[in-house]
């Protein structure tokens, strides 16, 4: 806190006010989601202009490879909230394991999604690749939106599962306590909305035939 | 009630440089942002003045049409990414919202510098297409494609920086909500706040809910430049309008980012130099939460000659239309705020009138711009492009520097010379009107914008508005040579110079870090009860 | 502003008088009461302000007052604009083509022209395609205006009533030379444009490839007396060796017949050192390869 | 006016949901997500009715995540009703635009 000397005020900007991180982060939370909205949005005109094609695109994914990792997503989804249970009942060693097992659950996600994408990228549907030149109109839209949405929403894995990496550390240090979680409860935030838009992007992509 | 142990001010209690540049303190981080956003502003003009040179006859006067291009460009970039969007939020909100609130600082102070600290990088990466690269973007601001993916200028460079600068947006405006919700002095209710503070409310959620949108589809161009998918072209399934969808979809509430606060400006200085309550501040208060909301479903005015479908140009001028009404009932309001005050003339006063009357022309002829058969004639015309200067720099501007010279006082703690400051805004005032007044008219006579070269018959109104811009940066000149000297000379000013009842003038001026060195006290009946009866 | 010369201009000036004055009120309004207050309620003559904090009779009626005020513009400005996208069954159907920095006419009979010629009175409705960018068909006086989109048909249409020629412009950045983009529509009477219509294209002794190379607008950017505009200048193309950059690699060149033709279908190919990728668009469809043989053959006299 | 309780206030302490409550949250998702890859497979026939029931069950399981997993059941009534505003903008977002788009 920068200012130690002179007046402090009950509404102070310096108080601890977990209330704000959480409001904060729900705020973020917003912006998150309309992120993606501009790439649902550009996904529902497309697909109302290509109907037929991007049915046909979509039989290329792999139904079975989406289930798995919704579900892996949706069980993560409950290891953090379970974390978050934890710490507040004062458990913190069932809090870090929890976390543990939700950043496994991430990797196991996204090992399952480098297959997925290699093997389209092995057929050459990767933008700038010779078969996705020659693709009917339509499809490599499909095809381009699948890499940049399921990609986007990689990077998301990624920093999700690095924020928990962080709540791991701070809570093995003792600085995530059961009177003050706000920061695991973050992380919970965020990874659900991680798991809330792979929600919507399975059917879209996978399942709408 | 604990007193102040020590009378340092926020300038005094740390000195240097790095004591600046890593400063938690909102006001520390407003006045950065204040210096950065000058010079970027400086820059914007004096690229805008030189447009005005090639434009004073037809035919090449002092450079090449590429360089044209790019320079209008850079100065439409800059005075949009850099200048406006930033500026009352980023400078007056940072520093004043918190006093205004009666707290200390924002919610998350840490978040604050990191914004100021994006914005310099956003900013430095635009600027930085200035050197590097094949030059600065010629596509306009609005990087429209294909030809923004087409043309071999650092386009990408100057997305990115959009992109960037978009975070920087974001950040600071959920800083503010948050702030907004948690900070307020015990007893200020919502209804209670001052306006600024509603203002910059509504402001902030138009900076949450849309600025992500034109992220996303900043990072398409991207894409595009690098794997060239064709992700807009038609031949494959694509749709070049609907970039234009995207782009609106953030840029039109974008233009309601650069006005709200604007208006929560004007809101302060009324009351303050008319000694009397704001007149309806329930209907101003809503009001711009009415425009935040309205104002998200007009994009499509921009795209009427685009080959909209007719169901959708209606829908979006009638949105248009309506979204002028909030507006509306704030300008009645303002005005009859005046009525049996007691009128203290003072230099921020004029640009608060100045602002009404320049607003009102910029905003009614948007009016002729949201009707279908005018915009069909007047798309991309001139006629826009003054619609927008008198918006912008008419409203906008001239709110800026209205309360640069109202909390001049405050945050400095002295007074620049009245007289001169009168002088300028004199010269400014006429300058601004010659320079932009010319441009609707040449607009309705079909001069479309973006033209390095133009047709005889549209000399006259351009040679004027050159001559306008000269006038109207003697008047810039002057007013910031006298705000310079009064940093350095000016007479020191007490708390509250100008009589006003707001919270940030019971605190000593320059506020010390804490911001106040008793209690504030909050004014019984509303912020702007004076006492009268 | 110019006079109208379509049956537009009406209904779009109507709406465009009706605003202003409705505006002109209102900003006249305010700036007098603005400056009445401000004078008569100086602290000097009224040193005591009152306070009012509002009126709800008065929030209601300048809120309903312009409401329907902009109701009213709404709908002057939609009336104004709906014929505008209703094309008469009767309309001559003429092909405008917008590229980089050139507009060009194609008639129902096969003609093409960089101007138009209309008959007065008579609905005409353009087929706007563009090639490469956006552009915009703008006709100040006639106060119409719709993009030209690539790939994606979009139309226009107009009935001019006054004789006399009319400014074309581009109203829709494209580039570099966008403010150079022009054109005239030149409205005449029925018989003025039946002789026209018949009268035999003016024979020119030109060199049929200089023809083609006019009607694609090649000349706005490739000189033929060795002054570079954006492209390299024709004069002396043929047959010298050149610098140019193939996927990255800089190699030299012959330019001959192949390299010309290449140059044309595929420009991004190779591009001439010290120019721009990217501004010349591949001419495939739009010269036959017979063409191009003419063009070359004319190439070969620009020495 | 008064504005009571307007504010969301740590000292309304927090609610705890219990190991069960998110067992028996998961298994609910797990169900429609089941449910949602049947209609698909099986249903591939039904063509829109499958993508307007698809999107129903993405956004049940959304509500679920969001009210459970995400505690907004348990928040202050300011977070439903921002996330209410957030949402109904981006559908009308999505509407304005099908308006245009679908009378092309
Ligand atoms: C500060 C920024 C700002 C603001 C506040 C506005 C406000 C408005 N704008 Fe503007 N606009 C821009 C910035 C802004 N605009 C920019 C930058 C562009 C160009 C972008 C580009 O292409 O580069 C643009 C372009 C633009 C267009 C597209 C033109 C074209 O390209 O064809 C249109 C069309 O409808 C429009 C309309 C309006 C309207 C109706 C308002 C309304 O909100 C105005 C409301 C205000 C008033 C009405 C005046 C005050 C009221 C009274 C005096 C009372 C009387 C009123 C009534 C009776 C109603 N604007
Ligand atoms: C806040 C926004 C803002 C502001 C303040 C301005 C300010 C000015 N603009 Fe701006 N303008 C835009 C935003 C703005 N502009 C945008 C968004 C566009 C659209 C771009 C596009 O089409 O993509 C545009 C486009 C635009 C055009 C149209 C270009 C075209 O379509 O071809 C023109 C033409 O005259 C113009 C001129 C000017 C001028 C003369 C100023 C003047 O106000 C400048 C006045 C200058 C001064 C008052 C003082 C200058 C001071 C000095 C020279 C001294 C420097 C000293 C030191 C460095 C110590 N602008
Ligand atoms: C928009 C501007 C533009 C237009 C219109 C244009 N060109 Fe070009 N042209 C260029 C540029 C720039 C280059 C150099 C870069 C390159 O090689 O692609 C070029 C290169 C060429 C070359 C190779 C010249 C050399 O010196 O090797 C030929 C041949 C050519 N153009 C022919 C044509 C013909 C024929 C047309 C019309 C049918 C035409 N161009 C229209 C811009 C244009
Ligand atoms: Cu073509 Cu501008
Ligand atoms: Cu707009």
């Amino acid at each position: 806190m920068e200012h130690a000397t002179g007046l402090v005020l009950p509404n102070s900007g310096h108080n601890r006010d977990a209330e704000a991180s959480k409001m904060g982060m729900w705020l973020f939370l917003f912006t998150e989601l309309l992120l993606f909205g501009g790439l649902f949005l550009v996904y529902m005109v497309y697909r109302m202009l290509n109907a037929e094609a991007f049915l046909l695109a979509s039989f290329e994914l792999n139904i079975a490879l989406g289930t798995i990792n919704t579900v892996v997503l949706l069980v993560s989804s409950m290891t953090i909230a379970m974390a978050i249970t934890a710490i507040q009942k004062g458990d913190r060693k069932t809090s870090v394991l929890l976390l543990y097992v939700t950043v496994a659950l991430s990797l196991v996600f996204m090992v399952i999604k480098f297959f997925e994408w290699s093997a389209k990228i092995n057929y050459g549907y990767f933008p700038g690749m010779e078969v996705y030149q020659n693709l009917p109109a339509g499809e490599s839209l499909f095809f381009f939106l699948y890499f940049f949405m399921t990609s986007l929403h990689a990077l998301h894995v990624i920093i999700g599962a690095v924020f928990i990496a962080v709540v791991i550390y701070r809570t093995n240090k003792g600085f995530v306590t059961a009177e003050k979680y706000t920061l695991t409860e973050n992380a919970g935030l965020y990874w659900h909305l991680v798991d809330l838009i792979w929600i919507f992007l399975f059917p879209l992509l996978y399942l709408i035939h | 009630m604990t007193t102040a142990t020590t009378d340092l001010n926020f300038f005094q209690v740390k000195r240097g440089l790095f004591s600046w540049i890593f400063s938690i303190d909102h006001k520390r981080i407003g006045l950065l942002y204040l210096y950065s956003l000058m010079t970027f502003f400086l820059v914007g003009v004096t690229l805008g003045v030189l447009m005005r040179l090639e434009l004073l006859n037809p035919g090449k006067d002092i450079m090449e049409a590429q360089t044209y291009n790019q320079v209008f460009t850079l100065h439409g970039v800059i005075m949009i990414f850099l200048f406006i969007i930033p500026s009352i939020p980023a400078v007056f909100g940072n520093f004043f919202l918190p006093i205004m609130l009666g707290t200390d600082d924002v919610s998350f102070p840490r978040l604050n510098l990191l914004s100021w600290w994006i914005y310099i990088i956003g900013s430095i990466m635009a600027l930085s297409t200035l050197v590097f690269g094949d030059g600065p973007a010629d596509t306009g601001w609005t990087f429209y494609v294909p030809f923004s993916v087409n043309t071999t200028t650092n386009v990408t460079m100057s997305v990115l920086a959009a992109f960037v600068l978009g975070f920087s947006s974001i950040l600071t405006g959920l800083n503010f909500i948050v702030t907004i919700h948690r900070l307020r002095a015990p007893g200020m209710s919502f209804m209670k706040m001052p306006l600024f503070a509603w203002s910059l409310y509504a402001t902030s959620w138009i900076q949450l809910l849309a600025t992500p949108i034109i992220g996303i589809t900043l990072m398409m161009i991207v894409a595009e430049r690098f794997f060239g998918v064709g992700l807009f072209d038609p031949s494959i399934g694509g749709d070049p309008i609907l970039y234009q969808h995207l782009f609106w979809i953030y840029s039109h509430p974008a233009v309601y980012i650069m006005a709200l606060p604007a208006f929560g400006i004007i809101s302060e200085l009324l009351p303050t130099f008319s000694q009397r309550t704001i007149f309806g501040y329930t209907a101003i208060a809503f009001s711009s939460l009415a425009i935040a909301f309205v104002g998200y479903f007009v994009w499509g005015h921009h795209m009427f000659t685009s080959g909209m479908s007719g169901t959708g140009r209606i829908v979006f001028s009638i949105m248009t239309f309506l979204v002028a009404i909030p507006t509306a009932i704030k300008v009645f309001n303002w005005v009859a705020t005046l009525y049996k005050g007691s009128i203290n003339v003072q230099p921020p006063l004029l640009y608060a009138l100045a602002f009404i009357f320049l607003f009102s022309i910029g905003g009614l002829s948007g009016l002729v711009l949201g009707a279908l058969a005018t915009d069909i004639h007047l798309h991309d015309t001139y006629f826009v492009v003054g619609h927008f200067h008198y918006v912008m720099f008419g409203g906008t501007g001239f709110a800026f520097f209205g309360a640069l010279h109202y909390w001049f006082p405050k945050i400095w703690g002295k007074m620049y010379n009245i007289t001169v400051a009168n002088i300028a805004f004199v010269i400014f005032f006429i300058g601004f009107n010659v320079l932009y007044f010319p441009m609707l008219v040449v607009g309705l006579m079909g001069m479309p914008r973006r033209y390095y070269d133009y047709l005889p018959e549209f000399h006259i109104p351009n040679m004027i508005s050159t001559f306008g811009s000269w006038i109207l940066v003697t008047g810039l000149l002057l007013m910031l040579g006298n705000l310079v000297a009064g940093l350095f000379n000016g007479k020191k000013t007490g708390r509250n110079p100008w009589n006003s009842i707001s919270l940030e003038w019971q605190t000593p001026s320059p506020p010390p870090l804490a911001n106040f060195d008793k209690l504030p006290e909050l004014p019984e009946g509303g912020p702007y009860n004076y006492k009268n009866d | 502003m110019n006079t109208g010369a379509s049956t537009f201009s009406q209904g779009v000036d109507l709406s465009l008088y009706i605003i202003t004055g409705i505006s002109l009120f209102f900003l006249i309004g305010i700036t007098v009461v603005m400056i009445y207050f401000v004078i008569r309620y100086n602290k000097k003559r009224n040193p005591k302000a009152t306070n009012i904090e509002g009126n709800f009779t008065l929030e209601v009626v300048w809120t309903v007052i312009p409401t329907l005020l902009v109701i009213l513009m709404f709908y002057y400005g939609w009336m104004g604009y709906k014929p505008m996208r209703q094309v008469p069954d009767n309309a001559m159907e003429i092909t405008v083509y917008g590229q980089m920095w050139k507009f060009s006419f194609e008639y129902p009979d096969g003609r093409i022209t960089d101007t138009l010629v209309v008959p007065i009175n008579q609905p005409v409705k353009l087929n706007l395609v563009a090639r490469d960018v956006l552009h915009s068909f703008y006709v100040p006086a006639f106060r119409v205006k719709e993009d030209m989109v690539p790939g994606k048909d979009n139309f226009l249409w107009f009935e001019a009533n006054r004789e006399g020629r009319y400014d074309v412009l581009c109203a829709e950045y494209c580039g570099m030379l966008h403010s150079f983009m022009l054109s005239s529509i030149t409205v005449v009477n029925q018989n003025a444009y039946d002789e026209w219509l018949t009268a035999a294209p003016i024979v020119t002794d030109e060199h049929p490839g200089l023809a083609i190379l006019k009607q694609n607008a090649c000349l706005t950017c490739h000189s033929q007396d060795g002054s570079k505009i954006i492209g390299p200048s024709f004069k002396g193309v043929y047959g010298r060796t050149q610098l140019v950059e193939t996927n990255g690699e800089t190699r030299e060149i012959l330019v001959d017949d192949e390299y010309i033709t290449r140059s044309i279908y595929e420009p991004n190919a190779d591009i001439v050192q010290g120019y721009m990728r990217g501004l010349m668009i591949s001419y495939e469809n739009i010269i036959s390869e017979e063409q191009v043989a003419d063009i070359i053959d004319y190439m070969k006299t620009l020495k | 006016m008064e504005h009571k309780n307007e504010q969301p206030n740590e000292a309304q302490g927090h609610h705890i949901s219990s190991y069960k409550e998110h067992f028996s949250t998961l298994a609910a998702l797990l169900l429609l997500t089941v449910l949602t890859v049947a209609v698909s497979v099986f249903g591939a026939d039904l063509r829109s009715l499958s993508v307007a029931t698809a999107l129903l069950i993405a956004t049940i399981k959304a509500l679920v995540v969001a009210y459970y997993f995400m505690h907004l059941k348990y928040e202050h009534k300011l977070y439903r009703w921002l996330l209410l505003v957030v949402v109904l903008l981006f559908v009308l977002f999505l509407v304005v635009t099908s308006i245009e788009y679908l009378n092309r």
